[in-house]
């Protein structure tokens, strides 16, 4: 699949810039709901990758799923739990130990990878994939992957459930 | 188009800050915040490689299907955690809760 | 199959326990009774044996084979030759008179005489095992019951004591284990069964380090000095009929494994190690012979002395000759018999006086005169006086051993003049001279339990040493297949420089 | 029809372990019945004994029988009987003794509550004695060996409830213990030359020359060390004095019949042995040499009458070693025979004279007691002079044959040391009797505690020892109206006493005539080792300077004791430092005590100290103690944040990484595979 | 006939969804046990499917999901401590306030994720079941209320096996990136020719990482003591006994077989590992004053012995493994009934076991005869698997490695018999009598039957294991 435009490289460092400013964001803002927003940014560059990708499908389940419902859900979590000033409430641990080691090994563990990755050699297949992805995607989950689809059903009923049962009592017990 | 390893590295970068935020945010909620970030850097790698490698079966595709539902229902219960724990010990910070160790 | 007699002899105490388990704890005088009964019956068994044994035949007899475990080719294979003959008699005597020598047990009556029957059941099971697997098994079912018996109903630093002692056996059985391992995947002929594995041909090397892993394995329940701490401990703090057959037969599972085991399968790294181990058997009989001397405490000397003996016996299985391995087996007998004596007179002492240190008893033989008769017997015995089963012991000893190992021979014959001073200057100062306490004057002498554990085994102590043809001949004819695949012996070995008799 | 030699051999040796058997099983509540059980069991051995001497005397030929006792792989262990003219006459000499010590006895023991104990021990020991008398290989004559020593032991030990004797018993059996050690060495060394015990095999081993000299040589002497042990010769005499702390009788039984007698009997048993060895002959000589003139120097200074004769018993045996190993034979054994006869006379007279003079032993609180009991005096008498070798008396042949043997042998050194010594002996003998029932009744001497004779053993009377002008002040005098009426309490002796006494005087005066030199038949060509060693007559100087020496020594003695005026020991002033040495026994009890209290128990100190704090401390407890502190500070890693935990999840990924990239990937790295292990 | 290989796995789900529903519609006080008993049932005829299921050997849905009897054994271990649980487990939640129905719901369906992951032969199956298992876990864990630990131990428990299974992710993602496929075989035979990319060595590793939080691979096991503690007994019995069988039986399909090429990389990891976690069990297990904690250090070491037999890579291992899993799983159970039976109210403090013996003769001899097992004491079944699991060792010539891991299990003895000491020597600190209700004593009763004898007689539930090892290959 020849040379990259420069439309193209425009296009992936716009994202890539969404997508890690926004992770950063999420780890460095004080305030907490600025790093809920950062990792919205995020998870819409995350989105903008797959479109590039021609994985237009997960693109916009990205966009339902995480925009629509996790962040939504976290931000009840932050709304919830949320005390003192909003300004301060997105800290570091106090333990310098945690994190300088933390950051080391995070470090560490990137810079390995990354080296690997670019002295790896990938086998890349030059062909285009289907043309209407989500038929072929259902296709695909159908015939081949019936058993996930089954328990990822089952998995997110549990969650559903489990997650009344751990909280919702609560709630009208108090 | 870009070639494959600017989306690995792209992906990695993104794991890396993740991990780096979970091992050193202090709120139980940014945590998960940030193992959603690490989710996604695998995702692209996912999607990355299908559409590099085999875009004859996408199995990657199939496969990101599934750990954003995973995720989406592991962020679920664990934000319910946080806010049992929360109304236990008013506070989410994770280095409060050690009730239980040795 | 006919009557499984040496399965009976080894189940009968197990079949008592779980008898003695339906029983409701308050019927005391029942359960005891049940014990009594079942290691009788047991006894019975074992003396059946003895005179049902055809030495013309020899080799394993009443043997009885059922597969168990077929994937390593483990068979529940129960027999007896002239060792396992002799050696469950030991046992049924031991547990038979430890019964009555734990009458007077009040405490959580039922649950002791479970674990008490259990362990002497164990014991029994790893003379009469000829699957190594089996072996093995019974060997670590005995841990367990060792631990409650003295955790629950010892004496002084019980705790302690107990977690000692399942430690040290443990890691003995885990050596045990790994070597048992080896061989069995070096033999490579799937099977467990000790017949079998002795035909098979080991090379040289494998020979040498088996051996060497085995025994290092067994030595800690023999025990052989340095792996011996944990025996005085446990002995002190085990009570009466713990100790006693602590000190009969469990001391004797380990030495029976090394000449059952490591030596019938590796005759020629037993040749190898044999200098070693005759060297650590000189140290285990002076070094413990001088700790006994420096007690303070009676059962603390009883239980050196106990090393300082199993010491002589493991000098005997050293030296690989005939008189030398068949000493060894006899020492198993008469010491068995005898240390069971000297702990349950020791038990009674204590019972009466509630105390042990030498020093605080003092003229009881006025008071107890039975008691002190008793253990005066017990003791010479110890000294290995003629007439009782310790001399032909200790003189077989000697005599295999002498040859071999002159100068070690002549530092553990040395032995018989310590043991005789610390083991006399015991019964001067318990049982002789002035009563020490008032408080003494009136103490009972033996009841009718303490007769019975008193004369069954005395009775023993004499017959074997008046009469020792009777087990030295079934022992001569168990050492045979043994000795067949030793190479001939000779002084020594690279310790000739140690005394040319040759 | 004849009954067999050996059968008769079997019962004699036998009935004594069954009345041994029957009273501890039987009648031992029964006092009067154990005694008589046995006397009787004893009695019909004696006669025996003398039936089976008669027959041997009529026909010396050896007549020996064995049982197959025990077979441990090749060696082959027998019980059996050898009957020649030694262990006959030895045989009789010991049961007969062993009979008139168990008579007098049932009177000695009569008010002791032990009384069935001790009649079943004694039977027990003249049971253990025959055995090394009859046995017919080593193994056995060891076995009863060690049985003799557990009789002395339980007989020293007999009023355990004393501290002395129980301390007495243990010492008399861990020594001689000490000896059997090499008693046992030799056995098998012998053994492991000759592949056999019995004394047969040895000789013809010997003869043919399988066991070469030098290890023969250290084989005897081990051997011998079993003779030293039990016949209390120098180094091991230290037993001997403390054994009196047993009862009379059984002093009697141990130093004339049984125990110290079978040291000498065993030399004798084995002479084959001895004699093939010239170096260990000499060994046997010097020790007996050394032995005779200590233990005769140490009776010298005695103020205990059991021990006078005790060393003087030490002594006699030392001069039969001597004579042994000097090839006098049948001179030793000779010797060994009469000695059975008036030395059981001294002690049973001695003790006779303890019982009747309230339990006491020390002669200085008697003097002047000839007209109380003038029996025992008289026997006594008659016993000492035998001891001293006066012409007739049966010590007399004896002792001649030894110094005559002596001289034979060449070493003229050892001849002058047997005249030495009896000069000791005839001093010490009559210096005993001289105080005891001559002279002035002491002021110190005991007073009667009316009849309660049963307590007498448990209070200790306060002991003199030999009163010296420097102490006589300190004592307190017994006021004589009080002593005079305590002497009415004085008993005559009773017939049981009586008549073992004057049957052992009547031995003690006679029997030396059986050796009358020059007589045909006579002892020596009955009793000889290889060839008959005849002698034509007494050889006279011996005679002349033995009876010069006899008569010095007793008229010594009664120039100092005779006229006597104060209860002091006058000995003590003219030797001095020299009396102190006899009197303190040359300080070897002093030596031995501080060897074992440093070296023995110190040791064992140490040992005890080391088991516990290194053994036990370091190795059990450090070791466990090091595990769970390891476990303490891991646990402080399990702090509860669950952000370490990830931290240490990643670290472990990273470091696992790291590994991957620096190890070569591919095969198992060579580092793991060494880990592996071996197939 | 795709359907019929599924149907342990439908019978249980369908049996949660029943409970659920019934939830809704009951009053749902908390004292009914009824489905919990019911959950039980749904699991036995599901261990009954599964048992039918034995010998047919078949592969659906194109590759990703089979059927064997490695699979089967392990859907009936699953399946064991499934139902076992579920028949002590009321007891204690009825004094918990706790539906038994959420309970038994959220048990049957980590059941089922246990039944499906064994036979997952593609990353997608393994993962989403793996996750199955987790979420279910993270519910069950926090849901006891009128308590935080709970609360917090699932808190725990969830990040960390979040992170985990985030790098579970990153590492299939290499390797899918690296062999174009998810499928386990696909991805065997690209490794078969034995030359691969490092990363292919990072992503296997990442992988171990992910399955090592399951299987309590030091380092990654740190979640386990934490959890122990603070989860409610019923669910630690569970947790310990199913969860990590069922992620071994992944390790088992992953690296003994698909990643077979790249045991350059694992294999040593592995090795050192197993050593590594055999030892920090056992030592950090010895100052332990907390059953529930103790317990957990013991799987720890438990886990490093089967480590052993997975090393070992033969099917003798695998049967090792097995057959291991299976008593481990029943004993662990076992040991958590008798806790949750009465130690719950301390925390599972070691203090309340003291004088079990007078108090509750049974649960003590139950509690006996489990420590006695977990040693290794000989005849209970511990003592056997440890034996199948050296010998697998051995016979590969791992010779040292098993010495080693013997000398290290001896220190076990310690805490183990320090329990028993506390039960039967210690003084009770209160003399009250203990009843039990008959659900705990009937799960109690089959755990000591299996302990014994499965211990005496070993030898069909081997064989069953050995044969399935052998055609364990795909």
């Amino acid at each position: 699949m020849g040379e990259p435009t420069t439309g193209t490289i425009v296009v992936f460092s716009v994202l890539a810039a969404m997508v890690i400013g926004g992770g950063l964001g999420v780890v460095l803002l004080r305030n907490v709901f600025h790093a809920l927003v950062a990792m919205v940014v995020c998870f819409l560059g995350v989105s903008g990758v797959y479109f590039s990708l021609q994985a237009d499908f997960l693109a916009v389940m990205q966009v339902l799923i995480y925009i629509g419902a996790v962040a939504v859900v976290i931000a009840f979590a932050v709304m919830l739990t949320r005390r003192g000033k909003m300004s301060d409430s997105n800290r570091f641990v106090d333990n310098s130990v945690q994190l300088v080691l933390g950051t080391s090994v995070a470090g560490g563990l990137g810079v390995v990878l990354l080296g690997l990755i670019c002295e790896t050699t990938w086998q890349i297949a030059d062909k285009l994939p289907a043309t209407d992805l989500t038929r072929f995607l259902g296709e695909a989950m159908m015939t081949k992957l019936p058993i996930p689809f089954e328990i990822a059903a089952v998995l997110l009923l549990v969650a559903l459930v489990g997650a009344v049962m751990i909280a919702l009592e609560e709630v009208q017990k108090s | 188009m870009m070639d494959l390893s600017c989306y690995l590295g792209l992906s990695t970068l993104l794991f890396i800050v993740g991990l780096f935020g979970a091992l050193t945010k202090r709120s139980a909620v940014v945590v998960l915040m940030c193992i959603e970030l690490m989710l996604n850097a695998v995702n692209i790698n996912l999607v990355a490689f299908s559409r590099f490698l085999d875009p004859g079966q996408l199995l990657g595709h199939l496969f990101v299907i599934f750990t954003i539902a995973v995720a989406a229902a592991e962020v679920a219960v664990g934000i319910a955690l946080v806010i049992v724990l929360n109304r236990y010990r008013d506070t989410i910070n994770l280095d409060d809760f050690t009730w239980l160790k040795g | 199959m006919s009557f499984p007699v040496v399965s009976a002899t080894v189940f009968a105490p197990l079949i008592g326990a779980l008898v003695v388990m339906c029983v409701p704890a308050s019927r005391k005088e029942v359960i005891r009774w049940i014990a009594a009964v079942a290691t009788g019956i047991s006894l019975a068994f074992a003396i059946y044996l003895v005179f049902a044994y055809d030495l013309g035949v020899g080799g394993v007899q009443f043997a009885e084979k059922i597969d168990w475990f077929p994937a390593f080719g483990i068979k529940y294979f129960m027999g007896a030759d002239g060792i396992s003959v002799t050696l469950l008699l030991l046992t049924a005597i031991v547990g038979f008179t430890g019964v009555f020598a734990s009458w007077g047990i009040q405490n959580r009556v039922k649950e002791y005489y479970i674990t008490f029957l259990s362990l002497t059941f164990a014991c029994a099971g790893v003379f009469a095992a000829f699957d190594l697997f089996l072996l093995f098994v019974f060997f670590e079912l005995a841990v367990l019951p060792k631990y409650v018996l003295i955790s629950v109903w010892g004496s002084t630093k019980k705790e302690y004591a107990a977690m000692k002692l399942a430690l040290y056996l443990t890691l003995g059985g885990a050596i045990t284990l790994l070597g048992i391992f080896c061989l069995y995947f070096v033999a490579g002929i799937n099977t467990m069964d000790l017949l079998e594995l002795a035909r098979h041909q080991f090379t040289h090397n494998q020979q040498v380090w088996l051996f060497a892993l085995l025994t290092l394995g067994f030595a800690v329940q023999v025990p052989i000095v340095p792996l011996h701490s944990w025996l005085p401990d446990a002995h002190t703090g085990a009570p009466t009929a713990g100790s006693m057959i602590l000190a009969g037969v469990v001391m004797k599972l380990g030495a029976y494994g090394i000449i059952r085991v490591a030596i019938w399968l590796f005759p020629e790294g037993a040749f190898a190690w044999a200098p070693v181990v005759a060297i650590l058997a000189v140290v285990c009989v002076v070094y413990a012979a001088f700790v006994a001397m420096g007690q303070k405490d009676l059962k603390y000397m009883i239980a050196n002395s106990s090393i300082s003996h199993m010491g002589y016996s493991v000098l005997g299985i050293a030296a690989l000759t005939t008189a030398g391995l068949a000493g060894a087996l006899f020492q198993f007998f008469a010491h068995g018999i005898m240390a069971a004596l000297n702990f349950a007179i020791a038990g009674m002492t204590y019972d009466r006086t509630h105390t042990r240190i030498i020093a605080a008893m003092g003229g009881l033989a006025k008071v107890m005169p039975v008691i002190a008769i008793a253990f005066a017997i017990g003791c010479l015995a110890s000294v290995g006086l003629p007439g009782t089963a310790s001399f032909w012991a200790e003189f077989s000893v000697f005599v295999g051993s002498f040859p071999i190992f002159p100068t070690l021979a002549v530092l553990a014959i040395s032995g018989i003049v310590f043991t005789a001073y610390y083991m006399l200057r015991a019964i001067q100062r318990v049982f002789f001279e002035p009563l020490k306490h008032k408080e003494f004057a009136n103490l009972p002498d033996a009841r009718w339990y303490d007769w019975v554990v008193v004369s069954v085994i005395i009775f023993f102590i004499i017959a074997m040493g008046v009469y020792p043809s009777l087990l030295m001949d079934l022992i001569s004819s168990g050492l045979s297949p043994i000795l067949a695949g030793l190479p001939e012996p000779t002084a020594g070995g690279w310790l000739a420089f140690l005394g040319g008799v040759q | 029809m004849r009954i067999e030699t050996e059968l008769l051999a079997w019962a004699v040796l036998f009935l004594p372990l069954a009345s041994f058997l029957v009273i501890s099983l039987v009648t031992w509540p029964y006092k009067k019945v154990s005694g008589l059980v046995t006397v009787t069991g004893i009695g019909i051995s004696a006669v025996l004994s003398i039936w089976i001497l008669s027959r041997i005397i009529a026909d010396p030929t050896p007549v020996s029988s064995t049982w197959h006792w025990l077979t441990v792989g090749s060696v082959k262990i027998d019980f059996g009987c050898l009957i020649d003219p030694l262990s006959a006459s030895m045989m009789m000499a010991v049961c007969v003794v062993s009979f008139l010590i168990q008579v007098y006895s049932t009177a000695y023991m009569e008010h002791d509550e032990g009384y069935s104990r001790f009649f079943a021990f004694m039977a027990l020991f003249t049971f253990s004695m025959l055995g090394i008398v009859l046995a017919n290989n080593f193994l056995m004559i060891y076995i009863f060996w060690e049985l003799v020593g557990l009789c002395s032991y339980l007989l020293i030990g007999f009023w355990f409830f004393k501290p002395a004797a129980a301390a007495a018993a243990k010492k008399a059996f861990v020594v001689t213990r000490f000896g059997d050690f090499g008693f046992l060495l030799g056995i098998l060394l012998l053994f492991h030359f000759v592949g056999g015990f019995g004394y047969g095999e040895i000789a013809h081993a010997i003869e043919s020359g399988y066991i070469p000299p030098v290890w023969l040589t250290i084989a005897t002497v081990l051997v011998f060390c079993g003779a030293i042990g039990k016949s209390a010769q120098f180094p091991l005499h230290v037993w001997l004095p403390d054994a009196m702390e047993g009862p009379t009788p059984v002093s009697a039984l141990i130093h004339a019949a049984t125990m110290v007698a079978a040291g000498v009997y065993m030399v004798a048993r084995t002479y084959d042995l001895f004699h093939s060895s010239d170096q260990a002959m000499l060994v046997v000589a010097y020790i007996g040499g050394i032995t005779a003139f200590l233990a005769a120097s140490m009776a010298v200074a005695q103020s205990r009458m059991k021990r006078i004769v005790a060393y003087s018993t030490c002594s006699h045996l030392a001069y039969m070693m001597m004579a042994l190993g000097l090839g006098g034979y049948t001179a030793g054994v000779f010797h060994l025979l009469t000695h059975c006869f008036f030395k059981a006379l001294l002690f049973l007279s001695a003790g006779a004279v303890m019982t009747l003079y309230f339990h006491e032993e020390n002669i200085w609180r008697m003097g002047g007691l000839y007209r109380y009991m003038k029996v025992t005096a008289i026997v006594m008498i008659l016993g000492g002079l035998s001891n001293a070798g006066l012409f007739p008396f049966a010590g007399f042949f004896s002792k001649d044959e030894i110094l005559v043997a002596a001289k034979e042998s060449g070493h003229i050194g050892f001849y002058w040391l047997g005249v030495l010594v009896a000069l000791f002996t005839a001093f010490y003998t009559f210096r005993l009797i001289f105080v005891v029932f001559f002279g002035p009744r002491s002021e110190w001497s005991p007073v009667s505690h009316g009849h309660g004779h049963d307590d007498h053993h448990h209070e200790e009377l306060p002991d003199i020892g030999n009163p010296r002008p420097s102490q006589t002040w300190k004592m307190q005098p017994v006021d004589p109206a009080v002593r005079a009426e305590s002497d009415r309490h004085l008993r005559k002796e009773p017939w049981a006493m009586i008549i073992p006494l004057s049957i052992l005087a009547t031995a003690a005066v006679v029997a030396g005539f059986v050796g009358w030199p020059g007589l045909e038949h006579g002892f020596s060509s009955f009793i000889f080792f290889e060839h008959p060693h005849h002698v034509a007559g007494f050889d006279i100087p011996t005679v002349v300077i033995s009876h010069i020496v006899l008569i010095v020594g007793i008229g010594a003695a009664w120039a100092i004791y005779g006229k006597r005026k104060t209860a002091a020991d006058p000995l003590s002033e003219m030797l001095g430092p020299i009396y102190r040495l006899f009197e303190r026994k040359y300080y070897f009890d002093e030596i031995y005590l501080w060897f074992i209290r440093r070296f023995i128990d110190g040791g064992a100190a140490v040992l005890a100290w080391f088991e516990e704090n290194v053994f036990t401390g370091v190795f059990a407890n450090g070791i466990g103690g090091l595990m769970m502190e390891m476990g303490r500070v891991l646990r402080l890693f399990q702090n509860g944040l669950v952000q370490r935990y990830a931290l240490i999840f990643f670290l472990g990924v990273l470091v696992l990484v790291i590994i991957l990239i620096y190890s070569v990937p591919g095969e198992v790295p060579g580092a793991i595979a060494a880990i592996g292990g071996v197939k | 006939m795709g359907v019929g290989l599924l149907l342990p796995e439908i019978i249980a789900c369908i049996g949660g969804l029943l409970i659920l529903t019934e939830r809704l519609f009951s009053k749902g006080e908390p004292q009914r046990k009824d489905a919990a008993w019911f959950g039980a049932g749904v699991l036995i005829i599901a261990g009954v499917a599964a048992l039918r299921l034995l010998g047919v050997n078949e592969t659906a849905f194109q590759g990703s999901y089979r059927v064997d009897d490695l699979a089967v054994f392990f859907k009936l271990v699953a399946v064991a401590a499934g139902a076992i649980t579920l028949l002590f487990a009321p007891d204690l939640l009825a004094q918990r306030g706790v539906k038994s129905g959420d309970f038994a719901a959220l048990v049957l369906f980590a059941a089922t994720g246990m039944m499906l992951l064994p036979s997952a032969l593609d990353f997608i199956t393994l993962y989403i079941s793996l996750e199955l298992i987790s979420v279910s876990f993270y519910v069950l864990i926090g849901m006891q209320r009128g308590e935080v630990r709970p609360a917090e131990a699932g808190l725990k428990y969830l990040l960390l096996s979040g992170l985990a299974s985030a790098v579970l992710l990153y590492g299939m993602s290499l390797i899918y990136g690296l062999t174009g496929s998810t499928y386990l075989t696909a991805i065997r035979q690209a490794f078969s020719a034995g030359e691969w990319p490092l990363l292919a060595g990072v992503g296997s590793l990442m992988i171990l990482a992910g399955l090592g939080l399951k299987i309590y691979l030091v380092p990654f096991h740190m979640w386990a003591p934490d959890v122990y503690e603070g989860a409610p007994a019923p669910t630690v019995a569970f947790l310990a006994s199913g969860s990590s069988a069922a992620a071994l039986a992944a390790v088992l399909r992953l690296f003994g077989e698909s990643l077979a090429g790249l045991n350059g990389v694992w294999l040593p990891v592995l090795l050192v590992l197993a050593v590594v976690t055999i030892a920090l069990g056992n030592i950090v297990a010895l100052p332990q004053t907390n059953m529930k904690r103790l317990l957990a250090y013991s799987s720890i070491a438990h886990a490093g012995y089967i480590l052993l037999a997975i090393v070992a890579r033969s099917s003798a291992g695998t049967a090792a493994v097995m057959y291991y899993c299976f008593l481990y799983a029943i004993t662990t159970v076992a040991a958590f009934g008798v806790i949750s039976a009465f130690a719950e109210t301390s925390g599972g403090e070691i203090r309340s076991f003291a004088g079990l013996a007078r108090r509750s003769p049974f649960l003590a001899f139950v509690m006996l005869i489990t420590l006695a097992s977990l040693a290794g004491v000989p005849p209970m079944a511990g003592f056997m698997a440890k034996f199948t699991v050296f010998a697998a060792a051995v016979q590969s010539g791992y010779t040292i490695i098993a010495g080693i891991a013997l000398l290290l299990s001896v220190i076990s003895i310690y805490y183990y018999f320090m329990v028993i000491k506390a039960m039967y020597v210690d003084e009770p600190a209160e003399a009250t009598p203990i009843t039990c209700g008959w659900g705990t004593q009937a799960a109690l009763i089959i755990g000591l039957g299996g302990i014994i004898l499965l211990g005496l007689i070993p030898w069909p539930l081997l064989r069953l294991a050995q044969e399935a090892a052998n055609f364990a290959r795909f």
